[in-house]
């Protein structure tokens, strides 16, 4: 990396800035700017320009807006991926390289980064990208007339403030001192179109299908309610030409349908309708990618491999719950789920096991956890110790005229033949599980006002392990808390306290690990499987880069994937050839078959 | 005429059903459906008909679980029939006699190194094959229609008890009684029926009588109407009248003079209305309203075979039976009209 | 009679406020309202869609409302009056035409419920002909010619279609004719190039196009009944004394029929007609989300799962007007051509 | 002696029904002059309206069957003619009414239309407003007040004397050579059934038309007929002029049936006699005479054979029974 000492003072003379500010804000001394061009460049030379890339929706946003009720679908990151935010962090070495801001640096207190704005950054109406846009973003983020509480209250909490040096310097501050490498994470903000957002007086229906302007590459372009959505790129777009950016953001057009069933468009995706479709699912992997479009070689199959999703999926257990207050419960349960069978016979053995809680952060897991193993020897141990050694007429212990019984709660249908198995694999260990479907809000609502026995489902994870939300006293025993187990112990107490407030990664990694520790021996958390990869199936004509994918922004479905598609850090790095394109469609027509690609790159495959 | 002192008119609809040959054949395999269904545990069970073990007979198809460490195996959990068939067959100290379809609803016969859903196969058993997670599509598809038959029939007898009550109660009465439950019955049929279910489904999981009760909120209306109408009607033939002239209490008229008249007209509701039955089970279970997982139902098996359109046996297994049953009801149903209320078949040159 | 319609039309009002009141009362009570939706959206991750971006800024997932944020969303959504109070309010703009505003599109309930209405009356009104189309010379031809060959095939047919819910043919359609074999679109109102098509014609041709398949799982399940109303009903009429008095004055059998017995077997089915007004406009949910059709069933039933309140009760305030409407339409119908008949 | 219209001669119908073949109708033989008044009597299900049925050809197909014999109008044979042909005699030179007014006429139909219909039929050159004119005179002569505010009535808005009425000016509309009257004053109350039978008179009075009378009441065929046919199980069991039927009734069941009618001039404390026994069912008719299981005068012979339709004194009395010349003096 190399280093860029440049002095501002003579810039900020000249500069009058807005409001009568007495004293100007001066930049710190001696702060040392950096930038990043000598990284590796992920995206492929030989994109070229042109053509539309077809995918489709499952619903029609319910929102152009990307804040307030509503606007969390999965639609958001589309919007999302056209928001630049000042820095962006390099998909393969986590390293920041320059967006909106051409150079960075930090404060000594570990509070504030500094920033040297694009002087080229346009909105996508034409109009210049001010300081002030970015001062803005938290004045519009703390708004109560976008009805977003949560941002709210992050910005209130969380942020600090914006400082406009110049024209071309700002520096955004965190709340509280946070290590290097996350802080940028939080104050490496987007600007938001002050010029756009004058009347902010009914913010939620006013501006529901307004589209604002972004900094990204591309912009909407036409939409048919509740049909399809279409962007379109920008033609000069400011950030074409820079190192990370360039023979990215290739497709002239993106167009999403709405497909309102999964298998139609599937369907869809086989008549050529849709350029990719995701296989990370086994069944449409193994049984579904079949046939003539795939014998032919007009589909291609990548199976790619990258970092596990940081989810924490498991199954939380209740401890407020008279049967599973008991620990050895706890592990005879650890020990009598099969989710070793459900991985292996169900869904091919595609998964992998989820080993502890914090799974998918790099140094701050604890390899050497090892999820508890199916061992129905073990789990009659457990059972026993706590007191649940005879068997009813129906196999299931019981014990002073109780059955040993739970019911698991969740929320979505595709999971349910994995609860089956797993249900009639506890039978054999003498547990009932009751299956308690519900749908998605009102299974997570039971959880979150602890209504729950057993809850399965997964907690969105941010880019470093998080653990007061989910295992503090503070939040157990009480509605509307994320500490679904009820974890009540003043060990994890000290050591979340110690977490949240050490500065160091060093010191934070070890924490980490000793509360991932904790977690396990607690068994209140029981890990299940995770996705170290994700499989697309696509039509020949689009084209990947060499390595069809990043490590951390994402699987080869980042190119792909509305979720990623634009998103400036990683995505957009596919083309479609249109000549191949034509060709390959008339060479369907005619039963001309091309050799069948099968991909399988391990580029980033993390191997224990 | 036997034992049953039959009136000569019903002697004459049954015989008139019976020479409906669609619906009286119809009539009778159902029926007989219905009853082997009561004993399914007999034809599609993974426990065993009978256990021969050094010397003893066990009959295991009924009744507590019998441990596997009891027939010599080394576990605790219920015996695998299946494997223990092979391992007396090999040792020569014992048999075991399967039923003809040699598998639970519920249990997944899965495979090392193969993936669910197989296809159909006579040499495994799965004479229908398996769904997605291993379970024989044969015993989901039986045990589901038991619970779809009953589910129906005791909805039937319900929501039949409910509607000629009020129904008849409405039509008997008249006046401000029968215009405050028409109100209630226009109101109440109006209401988002699966907001319903999402509410009770959030309080508890929904189970066989909990569901009936959901049905049983909306279902009863219908017959509740016709019951109304035919009431109002019987009540002003002569019959009734010259019932009344001649002081019979009103209980007595209604269940003396109209009820007795109205049965025929019952009688031929009652097939649509187990057809209607069945479809709401299955419609509820397709939506994932209905039965909480795993419980066999033709619902779960119509959307996952509709969602796994490759694995075509799924999706036909269940339409066939569900087609079969169905039509075989409509065919009863429409005898059964016929019988009740023959149509005149009447041209002119 | 007058009479007894104006009593009709007033009686709607208190019916037309049981029914509204009460799926009002019971929006509150449904769990997974908008705001724990809100809330659920916010924390928890979902598998299709990737978490936060770091854009977004990190670990608001993990925060937790406090009691004043709550009643704020409450305010925002109208949840913080007591259930009557905002009953009222709601009704007085219902009075004034105004539905509210739909809490998932943020546009007005009305429009959205405007832009649904044509397909589901066009697959409605459509079914409805083609219903009566088959139907009535299908019915009359089974009664003359009760009891033949054609009698027992059709009947078989027409049992079939009514027996599997029109749901289920749906899908064997789907999978048969548009999957397996491509004879027709997978679903949708229209195709991807209307829009550039040159002529009305060509457009006309491609809804129809789309709506086969759809039709064709609509009319199955819905022409077994009014086939075998019209059947029954013209044997009766056949039966009766006045066709006998008819073929006496020398009116031959057939005009004797189309003359006199066709339109009293018409009563029952004119009787049905207004019932099927609200289902003209409702659409089947399952059909329209099998094959993908925008229509007013599918609004319905999507807004229910997703808790949208205000779509809810406008879909609602529509069915419900036009089902009261319709049965006195209907009762108008039967007046219309039954003399006999007399309200009071 | 005037002309013969109307010559039906062994006439057999049968209606297959469910529970088998049922002979409603057994060689019926017999003559409908010009200008008289035929009756048939007997009791329900005798085969009386069977046998108008079969002369119309209004039998409800597929049911019910001419198997045999021929009905001889004016030279045609009825049974055979061609359907086309059958439609202009009917209601035009045959013309019929029936027993319920009540359901004989189309209840969705204005009086006007059922009226117009039969007039515009079989005269096709007929204007509009001629057919008005010519239904409502005809209203008009049955006897209905206000014809033309009645032609714009329902059916249900008239009573049953009125419905009657006009269901006979329907069938009088065309000038009718012969008229069946089925049993048309049997849902009529006393008095309205004195005024149809005297318009029927009148009316025969003033066309001349034939008249083929069926009842079960002996009290109007005495006051209508001039002959009458007395049907038994599907037979004709006796035939005469109304004076030497009631006079000398020859067979034992019209006894018994001329026996069963009130009469002012017996004691009031005397019970009314009736005939013992049912009817037997149309399918097992036993063979033999088919009264002979209520007959007080039953032989071994009745049982196995069929009496004859024999002559009786003059030649318009016939009796089926082979003791009726015993029983004469009885």
């Amino acid at each position: 990396m190399k280093f860029n000492k440049q002095t501002v003072l003579m810039l900020i003379a000249f500069v009058m800035l807005p409001s009568s500010v007495l004293a100007a804000p001066q930049l710190p001394a001696n702060i040392e700017w950096l930038t990043n061009d000598t990284d590796k460049v992920f995206s492929s030379p030989k994109a070229t320009k042109g053509g539309t890339l077809k995918s489709f929706l499952l619903s029609f946003p319910l929102t152009l807006r990307y804040v307030g009720p509503d606007a969390n679908g999965g639609f958001r990151s589309a919007i999302l991926g056209n928001k630049m935010s000042l820095v962006a962090s390099h998909p393969n070495t986590s390293n920041l390289f320059p967006s909106l801001a051409t150079h960075w640096a930090y404060s000594d207190d570990n509070t504030t980064m500094y920033f040297k704005l694009n002087p080229d950054v346009r909105w996508s109406d034409g109009k210049k990208v001010t300081p002030e846009d970015y001062a803005f973003t938290l004045e519009f983020m703390r708004m109560k007339d976008i009805v977003a509480p949560w941002y709210n209250t992050y910005y209130n909490d969380e942020i600090g403030e914006v400082v406009i040096y110049d024209d071309h310097t700002i520096s955004v501050s965190s709340a509280k001192p946070r290590p290097r490498n996350e802080l940028y994470s939080h104050v490496s903000i987007n600007p938001t179109p002050r010029h756009f957002y004058k009347d902010m007086n009914g913010f939620v229906k006013k501006y529901n299908w307004k589209i604002a302007p972004n900094t990204g590459p591309y912009q909407i372009s036409k939409i048919k309610k509740g049909k399809s959505i279409t962007f379109e790129r920008k033609k000069n777009w400011w950030a074409q030409d820079l190192k990370y950016y360039k023979n990215r953001f290739n497709v002239d057009k993106v167009k999403y349908t709405v497909i309102r069933d999964i298998n139609l468009a599937w369907e869809h995706f086989k008549k050529g309708k849709l350029d990719a479709f995701g296989l990370t699912l086994p069944l449409y992997w193994h049984e579904k990618a079949k046939g003539e479009i795939f014998d032919n070689g007009y589909v291609n199959k990548l199976w790619f491999y990258s970092d596990p999703q940081k989810y924490a999926f498991g199954i939380w257990l209740n401890q407020d719950n008279p049967i599973l207050k008991d620990r050895n419960v706890r592990l005879g349960i650890a020990h009598s789920m099969n989710i070793e069978k459900v991985n292996k016979q169900v869904l091919r053995g595609d998964y992998s096991r989820k080993n502890s809680y914090s799974s998918g952060h790099s140094e701050f897991t604890d390899r050497s956890i090892k999820a508890r193993k199916f061992d129905l020897k073990k789990a009659d141990e457990y059972f026993n110790l706590a007191g649940w050694s005879e068997r009813g007429g129906d196999g299931i212990r019981v014990k002073d005229g109780k059955r040993l019984s739970v019911s698991v709660t969740y929320g979505s249908d595709s999971h349910t033949p994995r609860l089956v198995v797993l249900k009639e694999e506890f039978k054999r260990a003498g547990l009932e599980l009751i299956l308690r479907k519900m749908d998605g809000a009102a299974s997570f609502k039971s959880a979150l006002e602890k209504k729950h026995d057993i809850w399965w489902g997964a907690l969105g994870g941010g880019d470093f392990p998080q653990y007061w939300g989910t295992k503090h006293s503070t939040n157990a025993h009480k509605a509307q808390t994320n500490n679904f187990t009820n974890t009540d112990d003043p060990e994890m107490d000290k050591l979340i306290e110690a977490f949240r407030s050490a500065m160091s990664t060093e010191d934070r990694i070890s924490l980490s690990r000793k509360l991932e520790n904790l977690i396990h021996h607690h068994s209140a958390w029981i890990p299940t499987l995770e996705v170290p990869y994700s499989r697309i199936g696509y039509w020949r004509w689009l084209k990947l880069p060499d390595v069809p994918g990043t490590k951390i922004g994402g699987p080869a479905t980042a190119a792909f994937d509305f979720g990623s598609s634009f998103n400036t850090s990683d995505g957009g790095m596919f083309w479609i050839d249109t000549k191949l394109k034509k060709e390959v469609l008339k060479a369907k027509k005619k039963g001309k078959k091309y050799d069948p690609v099968l991909t399988v790159d391990k580029t980033y495959k993390i191997s224990d | 005429m036997s034992l049953f002192q039959l009136n000569p008119l019903t002697v004459k609809k049954i015989n008139r059903f019976k020479s409906i040959r669609r619906g009286y054949y119809s009539f009778i395999i159902f029926v007989i459906l219905v009853l082997l269904s009561c004993f399914a545990e007999v034809l599609v069970n993974s426990r065993a008909l009978l256990v021969s073990y050094e010397g003893s007979l066990y009959f295991p198809t009924y009744g507590a679980i019998i441990p596997g460490k009891t027939l010599g195996l080394d576990y605790e959990y219920e015996t695998n029939y299946r494997d223990l068939q092979k391992i007396l067959k090999e040792k020569g100290n014992g048999f075991v006699v399967m039923p003809p379809i040699p598998f639970d609803p519920y249990e997944n016969d899965l495979r090392d190194g193969e993936f669910p859903p197989f296809a159909p196969s006579f040499e495994e058993g799965h004479y229908l094959g398996t769904d997605t997670i291993a379970r024989d599509v044969a015993a989901r598809l039986v045990y589901g229609f038991r619970t779809a038959i009953f589910f129906s029939l005791i909805l039937l007898v319900v929501s039949y008890l409910i509607g000629v009550s009020i129904g008849a109660a409405m039509g008997y009465f008249g006046g401000l009684f029968d215009l405050l439950f028409q109100r209630i019955i226009e109101i109440w049929s109006n209401i988002p029926f699966l907001y319903v279910i999402m509410i009770i489904s959030s309080i508890m999981i929904p189970n066989f009588f909990t569901l009936i009760a959901i049905v049983l909120l909306f279902g009863w209306i219908q017959m509740t109407w016709y019951m109304r109408t035919v009431t109002y009607k019987e009540k002003a033939r002569e019959y009734v009248m010259a019932a009344r002239a001649l002081g019979a209490s009103n209980a007595r008229v209604i269940f003396n003079h109209i009820l007795p008249n109205t049965v025929s007209i019952i009688i031929t509701f009652i097939p649509f209305s187990v057809a209607s039955g069945i479809i709401a089970l299955t419609s509820l279970d397709y939506l994932g309203f209905g039965l909480p997982a795993p419980t066999p139902s033709w619902g779960e098996l119509l959307s996952q075979g509709s969602n796994n359109l490759e694995s075509i046996w799924i999706v036909s297994s269940v339409i066939v039976a569900m087609t079969i049953i169905l039509v075989m009801v409509t065919f009863i149903g429409e005898a059964i009209r016929e019988a009740f209320d023959p149509k005149k078949h009447t041209t002119y040159e | 009679m007058t009479q007894y319609f104006i009593r009709r039309l007033l009686l709607i009002v208190p019916t037309f406020i049981g029914i509204t009141i009460l799926v009002f009362v019971i929006t509150r009570f449904v769990p997974g309202g908008p705001i724990e939706r809100m809330i659920a959206e916010a924390q928890q991750a979902s598998m299709q869609s990737g978490g936060m971006t770091q854009s977004s800024g990190n670990g608001i997932g993990a925060a937790t409302l406090d009691q004043d944020q709550i009643k704020q969303l409450e305010e925002y959504y109208g949840f913080d009056k007591p259930v009557l109070v905002s009953y009222w309010d709601w009704l007085v703009k219902v009075v004034h035409f105004d539905l509210g505003v739909s809490t998932r599109y943020s546009d007005p309930v009305w429009d959205t419920i405007k832009e649904r209405l044509p397909i589901s009356a066009f697959y409605g009104i459509l079914t409805m002909l083609i219903t009566y189309f088959i139907s009535i010379p299908l019915g009359y031809m089974k009664a003359v010619r009760h009891n033949s060959h054609f009698d027992h095939v059709s009947s078989i047919v027409v049992f079939i279609g009514y027996a599997i819910p029109s749901y289920v043919v749906g899908i064997i359609l789907l999978v048969v004719f548009a999957s397996n074999l491509e004879w027709f679109p997978m679903g949708g109102f229209y195709g991807d190039e209307f829009e550039d098509m040159d002529s009305k014609l060509e457009q006309v041709a491609d809804v129809f196009y789309h709506a086969a398949l759809p039709l064709l799982a609509y009319v199955a399940g819905s022409f077994a009944v009014m086939t075998f109303m019209m059947k029954n009903s013209l044997m009766d009429n056949l039966a009766a004394d006045y066709v006998r008095t008819a073929i006496a004055k020398g009116i031959p059998f057939k005009k004797a029929i189309t003359r006199h017995a066709m339109r009293n077997s018409l009563i029952p089915i004119a009787t049905h007609f207004g019932n099927n007004i609200s289902v003209i406009i409702g659409g089947s949910f399952l059909i329209e989300k099998i094959f993908n059709i925008d229509g007013l069933g599918l609004l319905g039933y999507e807004s229910i799962v997703e808790r949208d309140y205000p779509i809810v009760l406008g879909v609602l305030v529509i069915s419900a007007i036009l089902q009261l409407f319709g049965n006195i339409l209907s009762d108008i119908c039967v007046a219309a051509v039954d003399p006999r008949v007399q309200f009071r | 002696m005037s002309e013969v219209l109307l010559k039906v001669k062994h006439l057999a119908t049968e209606f297959d029904t469910e529970q088998g073949i049922a002979r409603a109708l057994d060689d019926i033989s017999f003559e409908v002059k010009a200008g008289e008044t035929l009756g048939i009597v007997g009791e329900s299900g005798c085969g009386k309206s069977v046998t108008s049925l079969s002369i119309m050809r209004l039998l409800p197909k597929p049911a019910g069957n001419i198997v045999n014999g021929e009905v001889n109008f004016k030279g045609q044979d009825l049974v055979n003619l061609p359907a086309d042909d059958m439609h202009n005699i009917r209601g035009n030179r045959i013309a019929m009414i029936f027993q319920e007014p009540m359901t004989a006429l189309n209840p969705v139909y204005r009086i006007s239309r059922q009226l117009n219909e039969t007039l515009a039929l079989h005269n096709p050159g007929m204007s509009k407003d001629d057919i008005q004119q010519a239904s409502i005179d005809m209203l008009k002569r049955v006897g209905i007040p206000a014809p033309e505010r009645r032609m714009k009535e329902y059916p249900h808005q008239l009573s049953g004397g009125m419905r009657q009425r006009v269901m006979i000016a329907i069938a009088l509309l065309c000038n009718p050579e012969i008229l069946i009257a089925d049993e048309p004053t049997t849902a009529l109350d006393v008095t309205i059934q004195a005024q149809i039978l005297k318009l029927l008179k009148d009316l025969q009075k003033e066309t001349g038309m034939s008249i083929i009378f069926i009842t079960h009441d002996l009290g109007v065929i005495a006051e209508v007929c001039d002959r009458v046919l007395v049907m038994y199980g599907g037979r004709i069991i006796e035939q005469a002029d109304i004076f030497t039927l009631f006079d000398k009734p020859s067979h034992p069941y019209t006894r018994g049936l001329l026996n069963a009618i009130p009469r002012l001039e017996k004691p009031a404390k005397e019970t009314l006699s009736t005939i013992p026994g049912m009817v037997p069912s149309l399918f097992d008719f036993p063979p033999g005479c088919r009264f002979q299981n209520r007959c007080e005068y039953v032989q071994t012979r009745c049982e196995q054979e069929t009496p004859d339709l024999e002559m009786h004194g003059n030649d318009t009395h016939q009796v089926r029974c082979f003791r009726f010349k015993e029983l004469v003096n009885l």
